[in-house]
């Protein structure tokens, strides 16, 4: 029985023929109009995957910081300048600064307010102040006595009343309440430098930058993605093609293997490994890579095996082609576009598993700028800093949903089934 | 042969738009089924006949949209009937079969629950057994054993398929069958038996079969009528032994003769020029003129009307029959 | 009873059943494809349990050292070692070790509490089932609903918002998810816990272990409240992630089967566009989105180590992790490969399942 | 490899494809276990220059014996000879190089051409494998001249074309010219025109009738649509559920055919004439399943003329009509020990 081609839609090869010379770029334009989401997609996220490489590759567009110092207090909310220590005292005191203490020989008494951080601050900043002395070679020394005060204006009174010959205390709290001590003003900061810096995504527990870690993290994802992705590609691919064209017992073997590792989930192979193997980033690539060269390997065999079905490869057969140039030229070139497109997805896949890794503290060595790491501490201060858990998290999703994007938009477009209609 | 009309279609047409640009797939088409009668709608691919049988039944989905005309039937218009209104006709007033019977049914439903569920849509107030009781009675009138009602399509030949499709369209008495293809899928002989099923079908229950095929063979010796279809437009329309033995449309006498016939000895194969034209931006005028022997420059120039050439009902659109000066001249062949 | 034997019952009686009815009634191609995938899951168990008896062992670092740490002098080492047979040639200790696999008895924890495994695992299994459960069933629910859905009206904006929703939630790292749910509805707004089975002051005595069942059994209603809203947070993380998955298997294959001939021939039969949706479009996409639901346990296992780890629910997977990092040897090794026989047990039934949907293999 | 061997010969050929079934039944012995006789014992022979038509129904086996011709499959039973020679015995290498000797025209042109290889490409690679004496320039000119000899015009302007920017027609005639630059002496054609319109069909049975005088060719015509091969075979040859039931000159088989079925498919065949009214009875029922198919002679359940005892006990063999040289049937009541019982 036959069918001839009764698609109304007329057969679009009869003016191809005229209109086959629209240029690439053009076509790619007009095919806006007519897949629609998938083409957004994929020109969407085109360009975050290209930010994603530009920022691995120069962090330091981001990054002002380096990820691992401590630059600036802890727990500093996003956009926020620090809310500074500095020093109050009397008008009449003529006291300059921290370092003029060190020729007395008595303690200083200090005021600060019960259960602020300042009395913490003085005592490194003055700490800070003798070691500048001592490798100056002067043996004098600043030493201090904390005096803890109830409130705020207990601990000014204080000092109106030289009950204390300074006090410490925030400058914003200071500020506010500082008309009612007339006879008292602001020296300035305790660490003397001029106006605290702010983070536009906050610092951490450390007093690390955020945005600093998260633009370093992008590039653990990237070589984590990337490198895992290629190690399976470059192990699935060739089994699954071989597989699929010879058949046979090899078939057989490697099918039964593959499919048994595919329905095992992964992320638990991919923790025993890493967690035998220990932290470091190349077992992490390597627990990933493990865990998606099935997943090359049954669809690169499942298109092979449609492929090889196909009349073309019988009518190279009978042409006389050898095995090889059937597999270079008429099967491989056929299963290439879908690898392309489980390859974005794969690396999407493996940014996530990096990151659940080392959210388990499994993945990387602890001291690395990575988005995993920063959410397992993150977890810790829910409570106290809602900016650590938010940030890293936005960063893995928006990396993973950039290659999830571009795969799916392709798989729409190249998928011949659904362009049908 | 004044009949009476049962479906006229009037300046029908259908575009689909593709990646390259708009498609007129059926253009500014007219043209009656009598009752009763057998109409054969025959032309090649991408001439616009299987979107005619969809777009008599608006049963055309993206990216295709019918553009204009009427459709009359049964003194309606069905363009002015609401999506319901028009559902309520589908299955019950005209019925449609299908080319590949072996993707046509359901796989997981029995050819029982097939023939109750389109009884019940349109009778909702029949009781499930009566319902059954008339699915059984019409699968018996098809030759198809009572006891096999319950089985599922893949258990059945695509003969024995294309039957239960015809069931699924009597058990609504609909009274016009319109088949895209019916027998395309079928082997030479099953094709045979399933013409002779429908000629008998047609006495019985004094049905009307729009007959959609590429196969002339099959029209000839099914079709009381035939309608060439190309590029959009019926190029002519007439009684089948005058449109293939007194054909007149010069298209037509290409494809008629260029069908190998098994009965003649020696014969020798006409051979069309050209290929079928590009519908997005189809020739001027007459849309055979590039492929036309008997193109003059009126055939460029603007497109020919339906015209009555013999008087009782052989219409061809070619300016050969237009009573014009500067008209082509008819050498035969 | 034992909280591991009772789990078995739950899950394997329907199991059985399904597999009497296949073998009754079913036809001879389908009775040979059953006993093939039954025979077949034998050799897939015993790949996985040789992959990580061995990933175990040749990699580096001695499980022993790492066990006792600093304080295991040479002669306890020696005794440990004796102890747990680890001196014995590699294949002795294999062959036990499949042996115990497939008599399911894991032998005892190597570390402090030395408690026999099934023990701590008929503490985990429950709590790990109590969560996955109703994750899949929001999964399934959610997914098959939305795809449906955005598979009918194709090119439409329920299409874009649903494959929008499916892209962010696939790309939604779980246990992200997991800490912004923990962030809004237990920190800021306060209205859920945000971690643990139930709230310790409650006190609930553990029969079956699934606490709902328990509170239930014991009519212990405040008890049952509690753990209720401790099961919220989990549940929605699992669910709404694996809902993604299963939006974009229904969706496709909803799809593809909107656009077959049996389709278009029921519409021009005057059947209504509901009906069709339902058991023409829906009813053949589900048959592929079973057999592929066997594979998404492998998803959801995963999903629910890090959800453990994330709303600190002691089950399977946090047990896991915490027995990996304090090197327990034993423990990691059954506990994976009770995973691995978990995942085959349920690809095996939803193959079965799968079978007695379609009437094409059935008959 | 005598002059007067026939290019193509079938001694008693047979293939059978194993059903799939279960891993267990599997494990029974071979012979058990069932298997579709797609082709059961089959012989001819297709001499240099002759247009032979294998003509069924689906399932016929037709298009298997196609592919056994080209030994794209061995046959289970039989031995197949080209040119002489028996092509099991032919080693892979050499069986590649008599590959350039033997081409094949399938029904789909669009599936039998590299979607990712322009169409000179896959014209050219023929060429490049076994024209191993020209240089790239001399191929390309071989293949604008395989080009014109199709009809494809101008030739350079197709060379970078790719199968899916031309249509249905032209892409055959691909395909033909692929099969048709190494020079062949066998076509195989596999349903050649099935996929065409009414009008590229006519175009491409005079193509390939005036390619078998330029190239001096002999076609292997495998079609199920009887009318095409009146038009362009010599002999024919009709299969029904992998068996010749008859094969003869086209005139024989088509003025006198002796086989039930062979009448029954040219009484079934659609004539393009409405004056045409069909005198033989259509047979009843369809073509039974190919796994189990029915005792005795195949066609028995559905022959106007079976006898009881006879026709569902005994095979068939293929025995020449009386009389008449060149034309053979498979059938107990029109040759052999039971000719008498002819009812006709």
């Amino acid at each position: 029985m036959h069918d001839p081609m009764l698609d109304e839609v007329p057969p679009e090869e009869q003016w191809q023929v005229d209109l086959g010379e629209v240029g690439l770029f053009r076509r790619i334009l007009n095919g806006r109009r007519w897949y629609g989401v998938d083409w957004w997609m994929v020109v969407i996220s085109s360009f975050m995957v290209a930010f994603f490489i530009l920022i691995a590759f120069f962090p330091t567009i981001l990054a002002s910081y380096d990820p691992l110092d401590q630059v600036g207090p802890r727990f500093l909310p996003p956009g926020e300048t620090p809310d500074q220590e500095v020093i109050v005292q009397r008008t009449d005191s003529d006291l300059e600064s921290l370092a003029d203490l060190a020729v007395r020989d008595e303690r200083v008494r200090t005021g600060v307010v019960q259960g602020a951080p300042s009395s913490e601050d003085i005592r490194s900043q003055a700490d800070r102040v003798n070691a500048e002395l001592e490798a100056g070679g002067s043996d004098d020394e600043v030493r201090l006595r904390i005096v803890r005060f109830d409130t705020l204006d207990e601990m000014l009174t204080g000092v109106t009343t030289g009950d204390v010959e300074f006090g410490v205390g925030s400058n914003a709290e200071i500020t506010a309440v500082l008309d009612d001590y007339p006879e008292l003003f602001i020296r300035g900061p305790i660490t003397g430098e001029k106006g605290g810096k702010s983070f536009p995504l906050g610092t951490n527990q450390i007093g690390q930058d955020v945005l600093s870690r998260l633009a370093w993290g992008s590039r653990i994802a990237l070589i984590i993605g990337f490198t895992a992705s290629l190690f399976s590609l470059f192990i699935g691919v060739p089994l699954g093609l071989l597989a699929g064209y010879t058949g046979g017992k090899f078939d057989r073997v490697f099918t039964l293997i593959m499919d048994s590792l595919y329905a095992f989930p992964g992320l638990i192979l991919a923790i025993a490994i890493a967690a035998v193997l220990g932290p470091s980033i190349i077992n992490v690539i390597v627990a990933i890579a493990v865990l998606y060269i099935p997943t090359y390997y049954r669809i690169v065999r499942g298109q092979t095996l449609s492929t090889k079905e196909g009349l073309h490869v019988e009518a190279a057969v009978s042409i006389g082609a050898t095995k090889s140039s059937i597999m270079r030229r008429y099967i491989f070139p056929l299963v290439i576009p879908s690898v392309a497109i489980i390859f974005s997805v794969n690396i999407a896949d493996a940014i996530l598993t990096g990151a659940a890794l080392s959210f388990l503290g499994l993945g990387l060595p602890p001291t690395t700028a990575d988005w995993g790491i920063d959410l397992a501490r993150g977890q810790e201060f829910i409570q106290r800093a809602w900016w650590l858990i938010t940030f890293p998290g936005i960063a893995v999703m928006l990396i993973v949903l950039a290659f999830t994007m571009l795969g799916e938009g392709l798989m729409e477009i190249f998928n011949p089934k659904l362009r049908k209609q | 042969m004044t009949a009476e009309t049962l479906y006229s279609i009037r300046n029908l047409t259908v575009e689909y738009d593709t990646r390259i640009g708009g498609v007129r797939a059926v253009d500014d088409l007219t043209l009656d089924i009598y009752k009763g009668e057998i109409l054969g709608l025959v032309g090649e691919s991408g001439c616009g006949k299987s979107t005619l049988g969809k777009g008599m039944m608006r049963t055309i989905t993206t990216p295709g949209h019918i553009v204009g005309g009427e459709l009359w039937f049964e003194g309606v218009d069905l363009m002015t009937l609401s999506e319901l209104e028009m559902s309520n006709i589908r299955g019950n007033r005209i019925g449609m079969v299908f080319q590949d019977p072996m993707t046509s049914l359901n796989p997981l439903m029995r050819i029982s629950e097939h023939l109750i569920e389109a009884i019940r849509t349109h009778y909702p107030r029949m009781s499930e057994d009566a319902a059954r009781a008339r699915a059984v009675d019409m699968v018996k009138d098809l030759g198809i054993r009572e006891e096999r009602i319950d089985d599922y399509p893949h258990q059945f030949s695509g003969g024995m398929r294309q039957r239960i499709m015809i069931a699924l369209v009597l058990a609504l008495n609909a009274a016009l069958i319109i088949a895209d293809e019916p027998t395309t899928a079928l082997d030479v002989i099953v094709e045979a038996q399933f013409l002779d099923l429908l000629r008998s079908l047609r006495e019985e229950f004094e049905l009307t079969i729009l007959l959609i095929t590429h196969n002339i063979g099959v029209v000839a010796e099914l079709a009381d009528r035939v309608a060439v279809m190309y590029a959009g437009k019926a190029a002519e329309v007439g009684p089948v032994e005058s449109v293939f033995l007194d054909t007149k449309h010069p298209y037509s006498r290409g494809l008629l003769k260029s069908v190998p016939n098994i009965d003649v000895d020696d014969q020798e194969l006409f051979k069309m020029t050209g290929a079928p034209p590009n519908l997005i931006a189809p020739p001027s005028g007459c849309r055979f003129h590039p492929r036309c022997p008997r193109a003059v420059d009126l055939c460029t120039d603007d497109e020919p009307p339906l015209i009555d050439v013999t008087g009782d009902g052989h219409l061809a659109s070619c300016w050969i029959y237009s009573d014009l000066p500067n008209r082509p001249t008819d050498g035969v062949g | 009873m034992h909280p591991l034997t009772l789990t078995f019952l739950i899950f394997g009686i329907p199991a059985l059943i399904g597999l009497i009815y296949v073998y009754a009634r079913g036809s001879s191609g389908l009775r040979s494809y059953t006993t093939t995938r039954i025979l077949l899951t034998i050799p897939m168990i015993l790949i996985l349990a040789t992959v990580v008896f061995f990933v175990m062992r040749i990699l580096p670092g001695d499980p022993i050292d790492s066990t006792l740490g600093p304080k295991g002098t040479a002669e306890i080492k020696e005794r440990f070692a004796e102890q747990h047979g680890l001196n014995d040639p590699i294949i002795i200790q294999y062959g036990r070790f499949v042996g115990n696999v497939f008599t399911l008895n894991f032998g005892n924890s190597l570390i402090q509490s030395q408690r026999p495994i099934v023990d701590e695992l008929g503490e985990r299994l429950p709590a790990t089932l109590e969560m996955i459960i109703p994750a899949t069933i929001l999964a399934l629910g959610l997914g098959i609903f939305l795809g449906t859905k955005a598979g009918v009206k194709r090119k439409s904006a329920t299409d874009y918002s649903a494959r929008i929703f499916s892209v962010m939630i696939y790309a939604m790292p779980i246990f992200w998810l997991g800490l912004l749910f923990q962030l809004i509805f237990g920190v800021w707004l306060g209205w859920t816990p945000i971690a643990g089975r139930i709230d310790p002051t409650i006190p609930l005595d553990r029969i079956t272990n699934f606490l709902v069942i328990d509170s239930i059994i014991t009519g212990n209603w405040e008890a049952l409240r509690s753990v209720l809203a401790h099961l919220i947070l989990p549940t929605l993380t699992l669910g709404l992630v694996l809902s993604g998955v299963f939006l974009r298997l229904t969706r496709i294959n909803v799809i593809e089967t909107n656009q077959e001939d049996y389709v278009a021939a029921a519409r021009a039969r005057g059947i209504s566009q509901g009906t069709i949706t339902r058991r023409y479009s829906l009813q053949n996409a589900l048959i592929p989105v079973v057999t592929l639901i066997g594979l998404q346990v492998a998803i959801l296992v995963a999903g629910a180590v890090l959800t453990e780890t994330v709303f600190a629910w002691p089950g399977m997977g946090r047990y896991l992790i915490q027995r990996i990092l304090s090197r327990d040897f034993t423990a990691v090794q059954s506990v994976i490969v009770f995973f691995a026989l978990f995942v085959a047990f349920i690809s095996l039934t939803v193959d079965i399942l799968y079978s007695l949907l379609d009437p094409r293999v059935r008959y | 490899m005598t002059a007067t061997d026939p290019l193509v010969e079938f001694d008693h050929v047979g293939k059978f494809f194993p059903v799939p079934t279960g891993l267990i039944s599997g494990l029974r012995s071979k012979k058990e276990k069932p298997a579709v006789r797609a082709v059961d014992d089959v012989s001819f022979t297709l001499e240099r220059g002759e247009v032979l038509g294998l003509a069924g129904e689906s399932g016929s086996g037709k298009s298997t014996v196609g592919r056994l011709a080209l030994r794209l499959l061995d046959p289970t039973a039989g031995t197949v000879r080209f040119d002489g020679i028996d092509l099991a015995t032919l080693k892979p290498e050499e069986m590649r190089r008599t590959r350039s000797r033997m081409q094949v025209v399938f029904q789909d042109p669009l599936a039998s051409l590299n979607p990712r290889m322009t169409i000179g490409q896959a014209v050219e690679h023929p060429a490049q494998i076994h024209l191993t004496d020209l240089s790239p320039k001399q191929r390309r000119e071989e293949v604008y001249d395989i080009f014109s000899a199709v009809g494809l015009d101008p030739p350079k302007y197709y060379y970078d074309k790719f199968p899916h920017q031309i249509s249905g027609g032209q892409r055959q005639r691909v395909v033909i010219a692929r099969g048709l630059i190494t020079r062949p002496d066998l076509i195989v054609a596999d349903e050649p025109i099935a996929m065409a319109d009414v009008s590229v069909q006519a175009l491409l049975l005079d193509l390939m009738m005036q390619l078998k005088d330029e190239f001096d060719l002999t076609y292997l015509f495998i079609t199920h649509d009887l009318a095409t091969t009146k038009y362009l075979c010599d002999r024919i040859a009709i299969m029904y559920l992998g068996k010749i039931v008859e094969i003869g000159t086209l005139r024989e088989v088509f003025t006198n055919p002796q086989h039930p079925y062979t009448r029954a498919l040219l009484a079934a065949v659609p004539v393009p004439d409405p004056r045409h009214r069909r005198t033989e009875p259509l047979p009843q029922g369809e073509i039974p399943n190919p796994i189990h198919p029915p005792t005795g002679c195949h066609f028995h359940p559905r022959c106007s003329i079976a006898q009881e005892g006879v026709c569902d006990v005994e095979r068939p063999t293929l025995l020449p009509v009386r009389g008449i040289e060149d034309h053979e049937v498979s059938c107990h009541l029109r040759t052999g020990a039971y000719q008498e019982l002819d009812p006709v």
